[in-house]
């Protein structure tokens, strides 16, 4: 299995390369392809899942080891937190590749879409298993720039718009995070995360380490668009196709943004009270404000941005008490339930946030408008996308038999026992407002009287979107079950783990 | 000491560029001038006092050379830049084909 | 986009010969002097572009330049993620593995793969860069139209 | 060695700003090329040829990809109407930026000045690389050989940027209905 890490790259990279080349001689080629390879990289991460060797798995690119206990080359690093963000990456990706084959018959250039995808993929799952502070940045730039180009793949005015402000904002961000692995290298003179762990161990509070944890926050909150840096997520995921903003909102501001903050501020600056302070601010704003703007909205895909926000503040705000509690010296039990709880509501909103957008995308296939107000009377010829988008919106605002209503509860739960109490109020607040913002959507969508007055554009939505649909739809039951001890130890206890004793990722590498 | 100073004074400059000015070519110069200051910044880190440039010239006794890392990683990210610059470039063509002006506010009531 | 004067069209007949030269250069000496595949890849899409601009767009069927540059460009890259697979095979079975003998330093022939990766990697680079100034040429044809 | 750099971040700096307010286009992009190849120079003066090369060449594409587009558009700035509260505004700025840099300036006291720097990680590149990489620049050394996985990754960056230049302008974005 050490041998196998290093395919979550090479395989999607050398498919986009591969794309241009064949794909404008054999038609059907890309896309068989694409959906094969991520077929493949979600079977390889199940295997490594259900394997249950717990061993975080090491892989020395280019063969060069660590002279004098300093490592000197660029580490693969695969542990049970990004064995989770992999498996949400590769599936995710499955689905939306899946339902992009019937979607973008719509467009032309179809070949750069799937080389795009593919490199967007790679880019994440290079971010995702790097343990190298420069190649992480590298990966991240590939990820985003495919990124600003998917969004722009309409090449209409809003959506060219949307792009140039995604792409101003996500440059400042890099050079933000390329200015903070300055610093660090500047303190550290060394790039490996377990190498700077090891350092940074003693002095964690010194002015400098704090400006630089204060500047990495900045970048990656930027990429991860929480609330004080959420202005250009609206207008992206809103003008980007379907199966991308599923994507983008699912997959890549939790891969890029969520990940790398858990991963540098868990794993490798030492953690300290101020800092789980900002996180969990920073993750209530999200929370709060995310479901506020969203009430207003009429425009389909913005509403489900906004919501993006705020479920992104859940995942925050479980996290950060976690790192509260773990600073303060509270009971490690509490502060376990808390990230796991945050992790699992990671997972749930990659699932049902998706499948939002890929039934917004069904609906803009048949009707060719997102506000809803024009739309109307989808429940009777549409079945399959009124059920799957039922079984979504009841998942998001946390109904009982589905997914969100577990991961929710993990986190209020926590809250009330970490004896934040304010918080737990505002998680159940925030939860009702989705839910009755989520029934409106609901009522406009399927329920309405009004008979769609406009030209229907197509009779029927291709098989392959209604299967993506399905399967979704039936993983926000299945993942419930998550909670139940059974999948608990495949899934969620190994990444709880590496956050709640954070100090033994440097030790596995450096003591290797 | 100064040196870093100035070069965080320039990023600032950059930073200031990007979020004031209207013009859409000048938000793309804001930004290069954001990366020539977080290349500068690197170098400047990685330099050592009568250090030799890091090539082997096969004359050389007992060299102390700069440290070549920063500038393999600064080498990658001038590379990064010019892609994000071309990228940027291209939607920028493309909105002023739309719109007739680069200037941000005539397209916000353009757009109407 | 027509061309430019005479003067400017003669002295580039002469000059973009010399650069692609150096470009190239550059590129093979990557591991002896300063330089390398990026420096070297740049070179000579410079040359190209210089060509262009001085003869006009009229003077090369553009679209079908675009197609050829960015079919180079991505065999050249997958040449190179090859390249660096085939270290998983051969040696140590690690990717980006350095599989060939490093022979002396200094010497033209050394440096194990590195010059190899050198090669490929700037002809990548050249293809990019061809490929995005074609991209920018082409649209301005097309906005003029 | 430290009073010349600064001397020429300042022209940077005054370079930079002009650009920012220039009125003319074209003249704002060559005060930011001047930006740029000031910056060869620096790279220069810090015994880093491989970027002196790479600056060069990279600026003169940048600037060439730049003035293709600005030539023949609207390169007059429309500044419609001085801004009233300009002096408000630069006296915002400048406060935040003196805030910035003390803070900056704050953090970076205790750490090493230019030219003591102890490289850790560097050092294995450094002894001995011409017996584990066998090149003589020990740059392309440290780039295809100790850390190749970075340049595949920047080479993928910049086959994206073709990739996407090409999707982004070509001439029609979606079918038309049939």
């Amino acid at each position: 299995m050490e041998q196998l890490i290093v395919l979550f790259v090479i395989i999607p990279l050398a498919s986009a390369f591969l794309i241009p080349v064949v794909g404008k001689l054999v038609p059907y080629f890309q896309k068989v392809l694409t959906s094969m390879v991520l077929l493949a990289l979600t079977i390889l991460i199940f295997s490594y899942l259900f394997s249950g060797s717990e061993a975080t798995l090491i892989y020395k690119v280019g063969g060069w080891e660590a002279v004098e206990n300093i490592p000197i080359g660029i580490y693969l690093v695969l542990d049970g937190l990004s064995a989770i963000l992999l498996l949400v990456i590769n599936f995710i990706g499955l689905l939306a590749a899946f339902y992009a084959v019937g979607y973008m018959r719509r467009y032309t250039a179809e070949n750069n879409f799937y080389t795009l995808l593919c490199l967007m993929i790679a880019g994440m799952n290079g971010v995702v298993l790097t343990g190298d502070l420069f190649n992480l940045y590298v990966f991240l730039e590939i990820a985003v720039i495919a990124s600003y180009v998917l969004v722009a793949f309409g090449i209409e005015k809003n959506e060219l718009e949307a792009s140039f402000k995604y792409q101003v904002l996500g440059g400042m961000a890099s050079l933000l995070i390329l200015f903070g692995i300055g610093m660090i290298y500047w303190l550290t003179k060394t790039l490996n995360i377990a190498d700077v762990a090891q350092l940074l161990k003693g002095n964690s509070n010194t002015s400098a380490v704090q400006f630089t944890q204060i500047v990495l926050i900045a970048g990656f909150g930027l990429k991860g668009a929480m609330i004080p840096f959420h202005a250009w997520l609206p207008d992206a995921h809103s003008s980007a196709p379907s199966p991308i903003s599923a994507m983008l909102s699912g997959v890549l501001i939790k891969a890029i943004g969520i990940y790398a903050i858990l991963r540098l501020f868990f794993n490798m600056f030492t953690i300290s009270y101020e800092l789980a302070l900002i996180i969990t601010v920073i993750g209530t704003l999200s929370m709060v404000i995310g479901v506020l703007l969203a009430i207003g909205q009429w425009d389909l895909k913005r509403l489900l941005a906004y919501h993006s926000i705020s479920q992104m503040g859940y995942v925050v705000i479980g996290v950060g008490m976690g790192m509260m509690i773990l600073t303060k010296g509270g009971e490690k039990g509490v502060a376990a339930l808390a990230i796991a709880g945050g992790l699992f509501h990671l997972m749930n909103h990659a699932v049902f946030k998706g499948l939002l957008f890929l039934n917004a995308g069904a609906i803009e296939y048949l009707l060719g408008t997102r506000n809803l107000k024009k739309m109307g009377g989808l429940g009777k010829n549409t079945p399959i996308t009124s059920a799957s988008s039922f079984s979504a919106s009841m998942a998001i605002s946390g109904i009982p038999p589905f997914n969100g209503f577990f991961s929710k509860l993990l986190i209020i739960i926590a809250a009330v026992k970490g004896h934040f109490y304010l918080l737990a109020l505002l998680a159940v607040f925030v939860s009702i407002i989705t839910l009755g913002s989520f029934l409106k959507f609901q009522r406009y969508a399927f329920f309405n009287k009004t008979k769609f007055e406009g030209r229907l554009l197509a009779q029927k939505i291709p098989f392959t979107m209604t299967f993506s649909m399905v399967v979704m739809a039936v993983l926000c039951l299945v993942m419930s079950l998550m909670i139940f001890p059974g999948a608990r130890e495949v899934f969620l206890t190994p990444a709880v783990d590496v956050l709640v004793n954070a100090t033994n990722y440097s030790t596995t590498i450096i003591g290797f | 000491m100064i040196v870093f100073i100035m070069c965080f004074i320039l990023f600032l400059v950059g930073l200031y560029g990007v979020l004031t000015r209207r013009n859409l070519i000048k938000i793309v110069i804001g930004l290069t001038v954001m990366e020539f200051s977080v290349f500068l910044f690197l170098v400047l880190i990685g330099y050592i006092a009568h250090g030799e440039a890091p090539i082997i010239v096969p004359g050389m006794k007992e060299p102390v050379f700069v440290d070549p890392l920063p500038q393999a990683m600064v080498l990658t990210a001038i590379v990064i830049g010019l892609a994000t610059t071309a990228m940027l470039l291209s939607i920028a063509i493309r909105i002023y084909k739309k719109y007739g002006t680069w200037d941000i506010r005539e397209i916000k009531n353009l757009r109407g | 986009m027509e061309g430019m004067s005479n003067i400017v069209k003669k002295v580039t007949q002469l000059i973009s010969g010399l650069i692609f030269m150096y470009g190239l250069y550059i590129i093979t000496h990557g591991h002896l002097t300063p330089g390398g595949g990026f420096a070297g890849g740049a070179i000579v899409a410079g040359a190209f572009i210089l060509l262009i601009l001085a003869f006009g767009s009229k003077a090369l069927n553009l679209k079908k330049e675009e197609n050829a540059t960015s079919v180079t460009e991505s065999s050249a890259i997958l040449i190179v993620i090859i390249l660096a697979a085939i270290g998983m095979a051969a040696g140590g079975a690690v990717f980006f593995n350095n599989y060939l003998p490093l022979g002396r330093v200094g010497e033209l022939i050394s440096a194990g793969v590195i010059p190899l990766y050198n090669i490929f990697i700037g002809m990548e680079v050249a293809a990019a860069l061809l490929t995005i100034f074609l991209a920018f040429v082409i649209y301005k044809e097309e906005v003029l139209k | 060695m430290e009073l010349l750099l600064s001397i020429i971040i300042g022209f940077m700096i005054i370079g930079a700003i002009y650009a920012l307010h220039a009125n003319d286009l074209l003249s704002a992009l060559m005060a930011a090329g001047i930006v740029g190849y000031s910056l060869v120079i620096c790279f220069l003066l810090l015994k880093a040829p491989d970027l002196a090369i790479v600056q060069i060449v990279v600026e003169t594409i940048t600037l060439i990809y730049m003035v293709a587009i600005v030539l023949n558009s609207s390169r007059k700035e429309l500044d419609k109407g001085k801004r009233r509260n300009a002096f408000l505004n630069i006296s915002i700025a400048v406060l935040v930026a003196f805030a910035l840099v003390y803070y900056f300036q704050l953090a970076i006291v205790n750490l090493d000045v230019l030219g003591e720097h102890a490289p850790r990680m560097a050092k294995a590149y450094m002894d001995g690389a011409a017996e584990k990489t066998g090149s003589a620049n020990l740059v392309t050394g440290v780039l295809f050989d100790f850390r190749g996985y970075d340049t595949l990754g920047e080479a993928t960056i910049l086959f994206t940027a073709a990739v996407g230049v090409l999707t982004i302008l070509r001439i029609k974005g979606r079918k038309e209905k049939a």
